[in-house]
């Protein structure tokens, strides 16, 4: 009762901010003070938008980007959390290790990116191995985060009943930093998303990444954006599906 | 079993569930001059089936040791022996330990707690449905299997976690002040019925409380520790067969042994609490 | 001393060698004397540049040719004159590794270019077309900066890269690659690169407009003139060795606009040629393509 | 002698450094491709014989620098603040994270131009766009850690008559501070990265153009020097939080 | 004051510090059958300058209570009013809480905690040093003053728990459970502490426990509560002045008060345990 009550106003201030959202861009491109290049109206985007989807030409660029980030964001995750783990086992590996990792995170990577088109080529596996090191930085870093804020108490009880490493980490630890770790996988979403857009506007054959470039070099903004709405509602939807893993996890 | 014996005795190891050897344990402080000895030199033979508790001020090292009896804290000094094998850790198929603050996991609920406690001590899938009704109806918890331990009060959590540790079917349970947030009226009968599984059973129970009626009622010896450093003190002898009977506590030997105790504690704490206000108060001053 | 009239210029990017001029002229102090203060701003690409001219970043820009059709777009900004004529400073090169010999076997093979809708997209397809292959019988690669272009050449996965004379050279340098051919021939009325001012400047500052165009034609005629200390001017700004600019001197320099003026030939060629390139949809009419009345510019 | 805790962590760094330079430096003389891998060896030289002696290359340092510390103090204070206020509540969490998300996930450098549009090409511009990458991750922890905190320690707040702001300071941002400084790790390489960004999409003599020229070298070690010393900048500003950090986190022991 | 009155009496409510009227908690489930009415129609007032105890079985709503009072929660239905004004929100100038757990901040020491809780209550910091050290003093554990919480016994965190609620120096002091974990001499010397503040300073102090001696020992009333839903059943009067002597304890009234307390509770629980047991088994063999 009184959460449907908060759940409903809650989606209603999430419709207010995106209808302000697309007003003050209406607003803004009617007055006329910013040139349609740099932004498009509303309407423009809209029918170009259109025009995309019932093209169907969206797929493939869709699905070369979209399974290049799902790949990218499964390699962070893994490996993130994986090397969070070994490094959490004891207190001076954190020490060690944590602000290395956060030391190579800070390099700009972007400015290495030849190299990965020099080891991997210009395929999707070089976005995927640019997007995958950017994304696992995150992951590893918010895991070891989590991982090391775990009540020892509840730690002390598990092992107190012979539970297994494994059973520990799946009950204890991962429960218990769930939202810091969730944090680190929303923003390694992101990141990664971006660095396959990015990559592929660097170099590549196909991808949305590609397609916005495009866009944007022919000076098609209208096109540009509708390809950016793509962008947004897809990674919306990643978001829902991981706040629905969450509420489900922390069900109450 | 020779009984009456004086603090520090040995029980022949063959007979003793947990023999304890000059266990030292010391926290390191901040500085070295803030490390605290919370323990020093304790040694006693626990013999199987029995129900000792352990009684002692504030502060005296009463979870520290059980602790390092579950295997969870390794002692600065000294050495564990349960059934005969020296503890490294924990031991789970033989010890159960019940926390002295309830460690019920918060993202699950109660019936998921049980099953994941099942889950850790590698019980067979098959028991775990009626293991936790049972555990929970004993202590009057069914009702709020699904709840979440934050929804309930903090005596009931301390019931379910009680519920827990014995569902869990070991020979020995540790427990650490396992009754404190209950009414004297729960206690008794979870008491009776600690009892009553002893008399069947044949476990071997060492229990932490705070209070004297309760450790005459329900052991077959209390020890006695004294603080600062944590050290044994004496050792209590209840004679008196399990179960025992509501009425055991209208005798005027149970009256006797909890004046024993009492005479026992009353000074050490009382002085303990004085020589500190003064030599506070005295330090306030200059 | 008196104040000097502040221009934002920008470079579509930041390493060619014929831009490089906005540096030599303010190593010999040739914006000063002519009271100008200019501020260089360089992009990573045209298609960047001219957004800079839509948010109104910048006054003037130095561009390629095909980025002439951005103006019917609705971008504020027009060409005022040519600053290179024949791509002779432009060629394509193979990766060593390639095997490719002679430009006929480079049909249906991967050709790196730097971003789509720019002079080197345009080069390739041209090279293409005059082949009889059509404009895509190569397979053009878009690829951004050099190193990346060369890394890709290097992993194998392009046979050929569209680039600058001087990089081509650094590459055989290097005995990473080798020119195959030069564009100059292919392409003989063109515009190589151009030279755009914003609408506000050619309609409100005519005449900072003039003084900025006789002042680059001015330092156009110095580096011919002073190969010696132009040579010192570029490498310095472009961070290569002298000579490696010192070769490719002579057909940059060749190819320079001295005067700025819009040859009709030229401008048919880019005219058509934006529809190639899928810049606009259809070929916009030659007179929107410039303004002219500020070229030719006699450089006294 | 006995080492300190400090001085073995202190020294196993060095140690891992030390060898991860030491194989680079092999890989990078025995088989890498010399116009895309530089020998560390090199790089320092190229630091100290190229970057150093070029004082338009010092002035882009010194200049990205300050626009580094303030788009980062920006940042925090930005993300901190607009994640304190939707954490604050269960309501907030529910009603505005989503649109925090919904925010992130607009891929920024397609705005740039717009940020060029509003700020210029200046040091602001720049600022703005790297406080847009550096907010998100921090106000994104900062709400995640605001939801582990236990609920006794609010409510003894709020029974003793604390403030909202006392809250945030003694309750709020002591129990997550091991989040917070994730974020705020986060947030600086992502600050970074968006000053990088905007650097290298309008430069005037800023590193954006120097990273540019060098770049279309046919030599790495001035470019690799220079990716260095802007990972330094990074590294030393992290240490920096990390210092308070540690002060915050003693009671772990 | 008139005395001796039936369960739901209203004293005056010039003289009542606290008055509690009509009061209802229920609280959410996540199916509306699992809410749990936690407090039906409860109705009381304290009169001011009292020491009354909340006494009740494990989950008759004696914490909820006590929220409810401190205005951390708020009610379903009912008010509460505190010095004749309604509360909506806590009232930190008049009413100090003490949790039934710790509430020490785990990353403050305890000076620190001390200090934050002050600050918090806006007192000035020149008192700081000297009320912690006292504070400290009283319950005897100055000597952990630059400790962690997690460095203490359960014991040890649960007085200095109690000496930072009586430190912020209010006129109504809430406790709940203070003395759980504490062993039976510290409470009577904690206990005896608290009489004497009681008659020094003319407090009103509301205190919740489980232990009946306690319980007449310390208060002036005993609210008896009854579970499922929580409500009040009666109210035992203990017409004794403050300081009290541990003599006191001693008396025959004292044993007959004790023993009145322990009949009003013990069906009740005994029944409530029994009711559950037999229905789930009931349940089980089905
Ligand atoms: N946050 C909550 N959500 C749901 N139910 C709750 C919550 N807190 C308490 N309850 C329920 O309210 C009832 C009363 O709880 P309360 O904590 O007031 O009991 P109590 O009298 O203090 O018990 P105890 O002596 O064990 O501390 C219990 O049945 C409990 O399950
Ligand atoms: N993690 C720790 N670090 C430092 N000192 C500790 C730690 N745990 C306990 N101590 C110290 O050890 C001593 C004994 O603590 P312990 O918890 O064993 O007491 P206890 O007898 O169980 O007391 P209580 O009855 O209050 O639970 C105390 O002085 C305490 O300060
Ligand atoms: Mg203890
Ligand atoms: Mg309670």
């Amino acid at each position: 009762m009184i959460g449907d009550a908060s759940n409903l106003s809650s989606r209603a201030i999430q419709l207010g901010f995106l209808a302000l959202l697309v007003g003050a861009w209406q607003l803004l491109s009617s007055l006329g003070t910013i040139s349609p290049l740099l932004l498009p109206s509303p309407d423009s985007v809209r029918i170009a938008f259109v025009k995309l989807v019932e093209s169907g030409q969206f797929w493939s660029s869709l699905r070369v980007t979209g399974s290049t980030v799902l790949q990218a964001w499964a390699i962070a995750m893994i490996a993130g959390s994986a090397a969070a783990y070994a490094i959490t086992r004891s207190r001076f590996l954190v020490a060690v290790f944590e602000p290395v990792i956060a030391g190579i995170f800070a390099i700009p990577l972007t400015l290495l990116f030849p190299l990965y088109i020099l080891f991997l080529g210009i395929g999707p596996s070089s976005k995927v191995a640019y997007a995958a090191t950017y994304g696992f930085f995150p992951v590893a870093l918010n895991a070891i985060a989590g991982f090391s804020a775990v009540k020892e108490h509840y730690l002390r009880a598990a092992h107190s009943m012979g539970a297994s490493a494994f059973a520990t980490f799946r009950h204890v630890m991962l429960p218990a930093s769930f939202p810091i770790i969730l944090t680190g996988i929303r923003i390694s979403f992101f990141i990664t998303f971006a660095s396959v857009l990015g990559g592929e506007t660097l170099s590549s054959v196909t991808g949305i990444g590609k397609r916005i470039a495009l866009a944007a070099e022919l000076m098609e903004p209208a096109e540009m954006f509708a390809w950016i709405v793509f962008v947004i509602v897809f990674s919306v939807a990643t978001n829902m599906v991981l706040s629905m893993l969450e509420s489900r996890a922390s069900a109450q | 079993m020779n009984k009456m014996t004086p603090a520090g005795q040995i029980v022949s190891s063959q007979t003793a569930a947990i023999s304890i050897q000059n266990v030292r344990q010391q926290y390191p402080g901040r500085h070295s001059s803030a490390a605290v000895l919370a323990l020093d030199d304790i040694s006693l033979d626990i013999p199987r089936g029995e129900f000792v508790c352990l009684l002692g001020p504030s502060g005296c090292g009463k979870s520290t040791l059980l602790n390092i009896v579950g295997g969870l804290i390794k002692p600065t000094a000294g050495k564990v022996q349960v059934s005969g094998r020296t503890i490294d850790g924990p031991s789970p198929r033989d010890i159960a330990f019940i926390f002295q603050e309830s460690t019920l996991l918060p993202w699950y609920t109660i019936r998921e707690n049980f099953h994941v406690s099942f889950k850790f001590s590698r019980i067979a899938r098959s028991e775990w449905q009626s293991r936790t009704e049972e555990a929970l109806a004993a202590v009057g918890m069914s009702r709020f299997i699904d709840h979440y331990p934050e929804q309930l009060s903090v005596g009931m959590r301390q019931r379910v976690n009680l519920a827990r540790g014995i569902a869990l079917g070991t020979d020995i349970i540790l427990m650490d002040e396992p009754f404190a947030a209950l009414d004297e009226q729960t206690r008794m009968v979870l008491g009776e019925d600690l009892s009553e599984l002893l008399a069947k059973t044949g476990k071997t129970i060492v229990f932490v409380t705070h209070s004297l009626a309760e450790a005459v009622f329900l052991s077959d010896r209390v020890y006695v520790m004294a603080a600062r450093p944590g050290r044994l003190k004496t050792i209590v002898e209840i004679d008196e067969p399990h179960p025992r009977s509501p009425d055991f506590m209208l005798t005027t030997r149970f009256g006797d042994l909890r004046n024993q105790l009492y005479g026992l504690l009353r000074d050490e704490v009382r002085e303990g609490l004085q020589i500190e206000r003064k030599s506070s108060a005295a330090a306030g001053r200059t | 001393g008196q104040s000097r009239t502040k221009l934002r210029v920008g470079k579509a990017i930041a390493a060619q060698m014929s831009f490089a001029g906005l540096e030599v002229g303010q190593a010999a102090e040739i914006w000063k004397e002519a009271g100008l203060d200019i501020e260089i701003v360089s992009f990573t690409g045209d298609a960047r540049m001219q957004q800079a001219f839509a948010a109104g970043s910048i006054d003037i820009g130095l561009g390629s040719g095909p980025a002439m059709g951005y103006a019917s777009k609705g971008v504020p900004a027009h060409a005022v004159a040519s600053l290179a004529n024949r791509p002779d400073n432009f060629v394509i090169a193979v990766g060593e590794k390639s095997g490719v010999k002679t430009i006929d076997e480079m049909k249906g093979k991967r050709i790196g270019v730097t971003t789509l809708g720019s002079l080197t997209e345009w080069l390739a397809r041209t090279t293409s077309a005059r082949r009889g292959w059509g404009p895509t019988g190569m397979e053009i690669v878009s690829m951004g900066e050099t190193r990346s272009r060369l890394a890709a050449l290097e992993a194998g996965e392009l046979s050929a890269i569209v680039t600058s004379a001087v990089q081509a050279f650094q590459m055989e340098a290097d005995k990473k690659g080798r020119v195959l051919v030069s564009f100059g021939a292919d392409v003989p009325h063109f515009h190589t690169n151009i030279i755009f001012a914003h609408d506000d400047l050619i309609a409100k500052r005519p005449d900072d407009l003039k003084r900025f165009l006789s002042a680059w034609f001015k330092t156009a005629k110095y580096m011919r003139e002073n190969k010696a200390d132009s040579v010192k001017a570029i490498a310095r700004t472009m961070r290569l060795p002298e000579e490696a600019i010192s070769r490719s001197y002579e057909l940059e320099l060749g190819s320079m606009s001295m005067d700025g003026a819009f040859d009709p030939e030229a401008l048919k060629v880019i005219q058509s040629s934006l529809k190639e390139l899928g810049i606009t949809e259809t070929p916009p009419p030659i007179e929107k393509l410039y303004t002219p009345g500020f070229a030719p510019v006699s450089s006294s | 002698m006995r080492m300190t805790t400090g001085a073995r962590i202190f020294w196993t760094r060095c140690a891992m450094l030390l060898a991860a330079l030491l194989c680079w430096e092999v890989y990078a003389r025995l088989w890498a491709d010399t116009r895309f891998v530089s020998p560390p060896s090199l790089v320092l030289h190229a630091a100290i014989f190229e970057l150093f002696r070029e004082p338009g290359v010092i002035d882009a340092l010194v200049t990205s620098l300050w626009i580094l510390f303030v788009a980062y103090a920006l940042a925090i204070l930005f993300g901190v603040a607009i994640g304190l206020a939707v954490g604050w509540s269960s309501f907030g969490r529910k009603a505005f994270f989503p649109v925090v998300l919904l925010l992130y996930g607009i891929p920024q450098v397609i705005l740039l131009p717009l940020f060029v549009l509003i700020f210029g090409i200046g040091p602001a511009c720049k600022i703005a766009f790297g406080l847009s990458h550096g907010f998100f991750p921090i106000a994104v922890n900062v709400i995640s850690g605001m939801k582990n905190i236990n609920i006794l320690y609010l409510r003894s707040g709020h029974s003793l008559g604390a403030s909202s702001f006392d809250i945030a300071r003694y309750i709020y941002l002591p129990n997550m501070l091991q989040s917070l400084f994730t974020g705020l790790r986060l947030g600086m390489t992502l600050t970074l990265l968006g000053v990088v960004l905007a650097e290298l999409y309008v430069s005037t003599q800023g590193i954006g153009y120097w990273t540019k020229l060098y770049a279309e070298t046919h030599d790495p070690a001035p470019l690799f020097a220079l990716i260095a010393i802007l990972a330094l900048m990074a590294v030393i500003l992290n240490e920096l939080v990390r210092a308070i950090e540690r002060r915050g986190l003693r009671w772990r022991g």
